[in-house]
């Protein structure tokens, strides 16, 4: 059976700050929430022009992306914490608010 | 008294001295009797901007010749031209007509013609620089109408005044050519063209005669020919008559008893012209009546009266005349139960023709058939596969006859079994004649202890309440298939056989769906796709059970986007024709895409 | 007064809008104006025509610059101009005419200034362009401009999107978007796609089909012409296209190109302005050889107007005016546009296509009589009032063309003869 | 030297229905805009976490994109056009108007 993947969508993870892998050592925990799915209901007529363009070597040698990706349209708001040294920290566009397929 | 023209053109120079003749206008006789007497009445002439009073044109009242009583210069010109922005000015007034000298009272409702003159911001042109078409004709095209049944009398002359006064030295004659018989006569020496006997349009509606003029100079020649056409004039002198007499015709109800439905039709010839133009004064001076004091006839039936043009051919030549259409129509559904037959007359009535026979009885034999609510088979009997899927279409059912009837409105209903398997049911479009019966719980197909389900089917007429009933077995058969995960809800969405015909999906008759392998290039109907049952989808209609759910059939019922190329179907509903595999994800996009891009879908540098 | 100076009592036409404005503005003139429309208003409208009231009125009116304001093609409140101008003409003529004055100021520009933009707009890639196909290009070009491109797909989407079965299209939208496109986008680009000329049956189709006629034009019955015109007379902007039409395209023999003021643009610009109403004229097939334009209309049923009926459908049908400015737009010619002479010695005609020479001695009723260009080509008997039964010796007509008549014929004799004394 | 690739932005091609790959057959020519080039300066915080949280397996078996795309953020108007056959077709979102990373 095929891998069915479900369509583009809003998922969270609660994890710690050094889990972040952003370089910051904390053990406080934040909700990372990321965007995850397909977006093949999403194909427009310029991706499938695009692609067919691209496979006729219309278009050659440019970095072009044929297919919607699913990406967050907004960002939660910044994240603030203590760090293991008790500096503070914070951290903007860090999370997902919204996803969509572009 | 009547004009033969609705309009008539000539041009004015400046400077032309007072006295030139301009225009020769005929009057033509209703009754023999009749003297024409010719008015500008209220001397008003109308240029694009405004009416201003005439002091320039008169007519002479016995003979309708229109001369410059006073000579317009340049001054005038202007003042006459003042808002109009074409190189070339027209000015308008109207010539009234009377069988007694006048009364200024009378123009409002006296006949007229209007008269359109250009007038040219120039001096008159020497007869030696005119043209011989301008020497004998001016633009205005010689077409000229008579009315029928009227006496004889002349309608035109052929030389233009002015030319005649201003060009004396140049000899200019005329001809009139035409095939024998023609009604017409051409005087020479003034140049009069009568028309000699009372015409008779049944006969002949159009004559098209060639005006020849002939300029001698000295010893030169120059001929032109133009168009001379008579068209005559229809009046109501023709009865109505019935062709190859039949004035009766059969009208039976049986299956179709629909209001609107179109019982029978005669048909009523009249040699007249009846004018579409403007319709409705036609349709009342023609009526069509029921007649009858039966007010049961009168409220089920009405009569429907259309009329066009046909063409009669009494000597060879074209004649318009009207075919009218008299069509017994049901002004109400009929109900199943009514029976009886009758003769129903329509009087038919030329109101406006002065006569004998004006009017014609038509008879429809009218006969209504009762016609019977039952089933044919005594039971039905249908197999339904364990593994099909909810909305999967099982058959129709309806009763004897079914396809045929029209404004009867039959409704099916499944009474509840006894047994607790109640896997199918029925559901009927709206304007479908029949049940459709689908898998609405596909969860009793896959109990064991279901396996052969009895209905009763029940058939009501809506407008009789009369119904009937019928047995229906279900059987069940098939094994059960393991369930496959991972697989969509519709088969709509698979885009390749593999994967579509692992799956099942709703509306799966036997728990896969099935592929449909298209064939032909481009945008064609018969497209690639993954169908829960190659019969019903796609075939071009949203049928009831696939309206349920747009994940049934999406190919018939999506009216969302279609990327890729396609063809919508009627009513903006489905994919009709599509481009290489069409998919579909229910309630988002439909896609028509070729597949035989099958390069990798690279996201970076694609070398 | 010397050519160039206005002639006494003109005055700089404004339009309606502002007219009526300045009308507002004098209360003797608002006063009459009110007058006048209730005259019209009132059931019969000559009656009240000729009541002293409605006369002072139309008098002092007259004077006001509402009598000769204009408007123009595509302004801004064009409905709300037109509305004025035909409550004030239609007060002034006191019938129907067959032909209305155009209440359109004059279209100055010409053909040639569409030829130098059209190079100019189109931005063309000269590899693209196919040498056949004139209406392909004309797309193309179309394409290749955003705002076209809008209008056009605006106009086709609307045009093609079948509502059900019943009802392939809705034409009441259709036609909206088809008169904006024609309204909005220059003629430089809608001229390429309604006039491109055609030698293949591709081209020609394609350019029929540049208005989705199947929705915009064709229909299940085809009305009575006269219906259909009156049904454009009852909406002003209809009315005012028509009557535009009429003005720019009406062939007249007082011109070389047979057209009034030999302006093509004008007649072409006038036809594009009847698009988007009921009476939307169309090409009515692919034919390469010859251009024939008609509405959706029949003469059939006409009863006792056929005469105008078919007078009214011959000025599509039968154009010479039409048909030179559609063939002159295709091959990229204008007449070149000689000083105003007011005394035009010589009217050339129009060549008319010599039809097969009829039978001898019997007009066939359907005589190939081109009534616009005057020339019948029969041979019949002649017939003489002295009752001489006509005679069955062949009449044989001798045509000579025009110009040959003039010029050498009658050289000798140029001034002009004072006449004896007028009657 | 390593291919450096322009930033993302709007390009343009001229090329006929047929050309498009979409099925239709059409000589007409649209200009096909479309976008081209790399989202490098746009990475934010979120995809660099995106990416650590993946390579870390705390996220797994997901279709999720941790770079932004350069992906039209409007469209151009519907084109329409006359097929060989002489039927007319209106395609949407067929040609991109403004570019972006998202």
């Amino acid at each position: 059976a095929r891998a069915r993947h479900k369509p583009c969508e809003l998922r969270e993870l609660e994890v710690s700050v050094s889990e972040l892998g952003l370089g910051y050592e904390s053990d406080e925990t934040v909700l990372f929430r990321y965007c995850s799915g397909t977006c093949e209901a999403a194909v427009r007529s310029y991706d499938l022009s695009l692609k067919s363009m691209r496979s006729r070597r219309k278009i050659r040698k440019e970095k072009i992306r044929a297919r919607p990706c699913c990406r967050p349209l907004a960002y939660d708001d910044d994240v603030s914490f203590l760090d293991a040294y008790n500096r503070y920290y914070t951290v903007n566009e860090l999370s997902a608010k919204e996803c969509g397929c572009v | 008294l009547y004009f033969p023209r609705k309009e008539y053109l000539e041009n004015v120079y400046i400077d032309e001295p007072a006295g030139t003749p301009l225009l020769h206008i005929h009057a033509l006789k209703d009754s023999r009797e009749e003297g024409a007497h010719f008015h500008l009445c209220q001397n008003r002439i109308i240029s694009r901007a405004r009416s201003h009073e005439n002091n320039w044109f008169q007519i002479k009242e016995n003979t309708g010749l229109l001369y410059l009583s006073k000579s317009l210069d340049r001054e005038d010109f202007n003042m006459l031209s003042v808002g109009n922005w074409m190189p070339l000015s027209k000015v308008m007034l109207y010539v009234f007509l009377s069988s007694h000298p006048f009364q200024e009272k009378e123009c409002d409702s006296a006949t007229r013609t209007a008269v359109f003159l250009s007038l040219i911001n120039a001096t008159a042109p020497a007869c030696s620089s005119l043209t011989a078409r301008q020497l004998c004709f001016t633009e205005m095209d010689l077409s000229f109408h008579i009315k029928e049944n009227k006496p004889p009398g002349t309608f035109h002359q052929l030389q233009l005044p002015s030319v005649h006064h201003l060009c004396q030295n140049l000899s200019i004659s005329y001809k009139l050519l035409a095939a024998e018989g023609v009604p017409f006569r051409y005087n020479e020496s003034n140049t009069s063209v009568r028309v000699t006997q009372h015409l008779d349009r049944e006969e002949r509606e159009r004559y098209e005669l060639i005006a020849k003029c002939t300029v001698r100079e000295g010893l030169r020649e120059m001929q032109v020919e133009v168009p001379f056409l008579v068209n005559v004039l229809d009046e109501d002198d023709s009865p109505p008559f019935l062709p190859n007499g039949t004035d009766s015709a059969d009208a039976v109800v049986e299956f179709n008893r629909k209001e609107g439905t179109v019982l029978s039709t005669l048909t009523v010839y009249d040699a007249d012209t009846t004018p579409i133009y403007p319709l409705e004064s036609s349709r009342r001076k023609y009526t069509g009546t029921i007649i009858t004091d039966d007010p049961w006839i009168s409220e089920m039936f009405r009569v429907e009266h259309i009329f066009d043009e046909i063409h009669f051919s009494p000597n060879g030549s074209q004649v318009r005349g009207t075919r009218h259409e008299y069509k017994l129509v049901l002004n109400k559904s009929i109900s199943v139960t009514e029976h009886r037959s009758f003769q129903l007359d329509v009087l038919v009535n030329d109101t406006e023709f002065q006569g004998p026979e004006r009017s014609v009885m038509l008879h429809f034999n009218v006969s209504i058939l009762p016609v019977s609510i039952q089933f044919s088979n005594i039971t039905y009997q249908f197999t339904v596969n364990r593994n099909a899927e909810r909305f999967a279409q099982i058959g129709k059912i309806c009763i004897e006859n079914c396809m045929k009837f029209r404004g009867v409105n039959i409704t099916y209903k499944l009474l509840s079994p006894n047994a607790s398997c109640y896997p199918v049911s029925i559901l009927q479009g709206r304007e479908d004649k029949y049940g459709s019966l689908y898998v609405n719980d596909s969860s009793a197909l896959r109990r064991p202890e279901c396996k052969e389900i009895q209905y009763t089917v029940q058939a009501t007429d809506k407008q009789s309440r009369k119904h009937t009933k019928t047995l229906l077995t279900v059987v069940l058969e098939g094994t059960l298939l393991k369930k496959e995960e991972d697989c969509p809800d519709s088969c709509a969405i698979s885009k390749h056989r593999a994967e579509c015909e692992e799956c099942g999906g709703l509306g799966v008759l036997t728990g896969r769906c099935q592929w449909r392998q298209g064939s032909g290039k481009g945008i064609t109907t018969n497209y690639s796709t993954c169908t829960p049952s190659i019969k019903t989808c796609p075939d071009g209609i949203c049928d009831v059970v696939e309206g349920r759910d747009p994940a049934v059939c999406p190919q018939d019922c999506t009216s969302g986007n279609i990327i890729g190329g396609h063809g919508k179907g009627i009513g903006n509903l489905g994919i009709k024709s599509g481009h290489g595999i069409c998919y579909c994800f229910p309630r988002q996009n439909c896609y028509c895409e070729k597949d035989d891009v099958k390069e990798q879908l690279c996201d970076d540098v694609c070398k | 007064s010397p050519p160039g100076l206005a002639p006494p009592g003109w005055r700089v036409p404004v339009d309606c809008v502002r007219a009526n404005e300045l009308c507002a503005g004098e209360p003797g003139c608002s006063s009459r104006y009110r007058t006048l429309r209730q005259c019209l208003a009132g059931r019969d409208r000559n009656t009240m025509l000729a009541n002293k009231e409605c006369q002072a009125a139309r008098e002092v009116l007259q004077g006001s610059a509402l009598y000769d304001c204009r408007c123009k093609r595509g302004m801004r409140k064009e409905l709300q101009c037109l509305q004025i101008y035909w409550s004030i003409h239609l007060g002034l003529a006191e019938g129907e005419e067959f032909y209305e004055a155009s209440p359109y100021e004059p279209a100055t520009s010409r053909l040639s200034d569409i030829f130098r933009l059209a190079s100019i707009f189109s931005g063309m890639d000269p590899a693209t362009t196919s040498r056949s196909n004139q209406c392909l290009d004309a797309a193309k070009a179309c394409n290749l401009n955003d705002n076209c491109k809008r209008l056009r797909s605006g106009y086709i989407s609307t045009c093609s999107r079948e509502l059900s079965a019943a009802e392939p299209c809705s034409r009441r939208k259709c036609h909206k978007a088809l008169r904006q496109f024609f309204d909005r986008v220059p003629s430089e680009f809608s001229f390429r796609l309604l006039f491109c000329s055609c030698k293949d049956p591709a081209c020609a189709e394609r350019r029929r089909q540049t208005i989705v006629p199947s929705c915009s034009y064709e229909d299940k019955e085809r009305p009575n012409c006269l219906d259909l015109r009156d049904a454009c007379r009852a909406d002003h902007l209809c009315r005012s296209r028509l009557a535009d039409f009429h003005t720019n395209c009406q062939a007249t023999f007082q011109s070389p190109t047979s057209c009034p003021g030999d302006n093509f643009q004008a007649c072409l610009g006038s036809y594009a302005g009847l698009i988007g109403f009921d009476i939307t004229p169309n090409y009515v097939d692919a034919s390469t050889t010859s251009i024939t334009i008609s509405p959706w209309c029949s003469c059939k049923g006409s009863g006792n107007m056929e005469e105008e009926c078919e007078k009214f459908l011959r000025d599509f049908t039968e154009n010479p005016c039409l048909r030179n400015a559609i063939q002159a737009f295709g091959n990229g010619t204008d007449v070149s546009v000689a000083p105003k002479n007011p005394n035009p010695a010589v009217t050339a005609f129009p060549k008319a296509e010599k039809g097969p020479a009829l039978p001898d001695d019997v007009i066939d009723s359907n005589t190939n009589t081109n009534a616009y260009d005057g020339s019948a080509i029969s041979t019949c008997t002649s017939l003489q009032e002295q009752g001489l039964k006509p005679n069955k010796s062949k009449e044989q007509s001798l045509c000579f063309s025009e110009a040959q008549l003039t010029t050498d014929v009658m050289p000798d004799q140029k001034t002009f003869m004072n006449p004896k004394g007028g009657s």
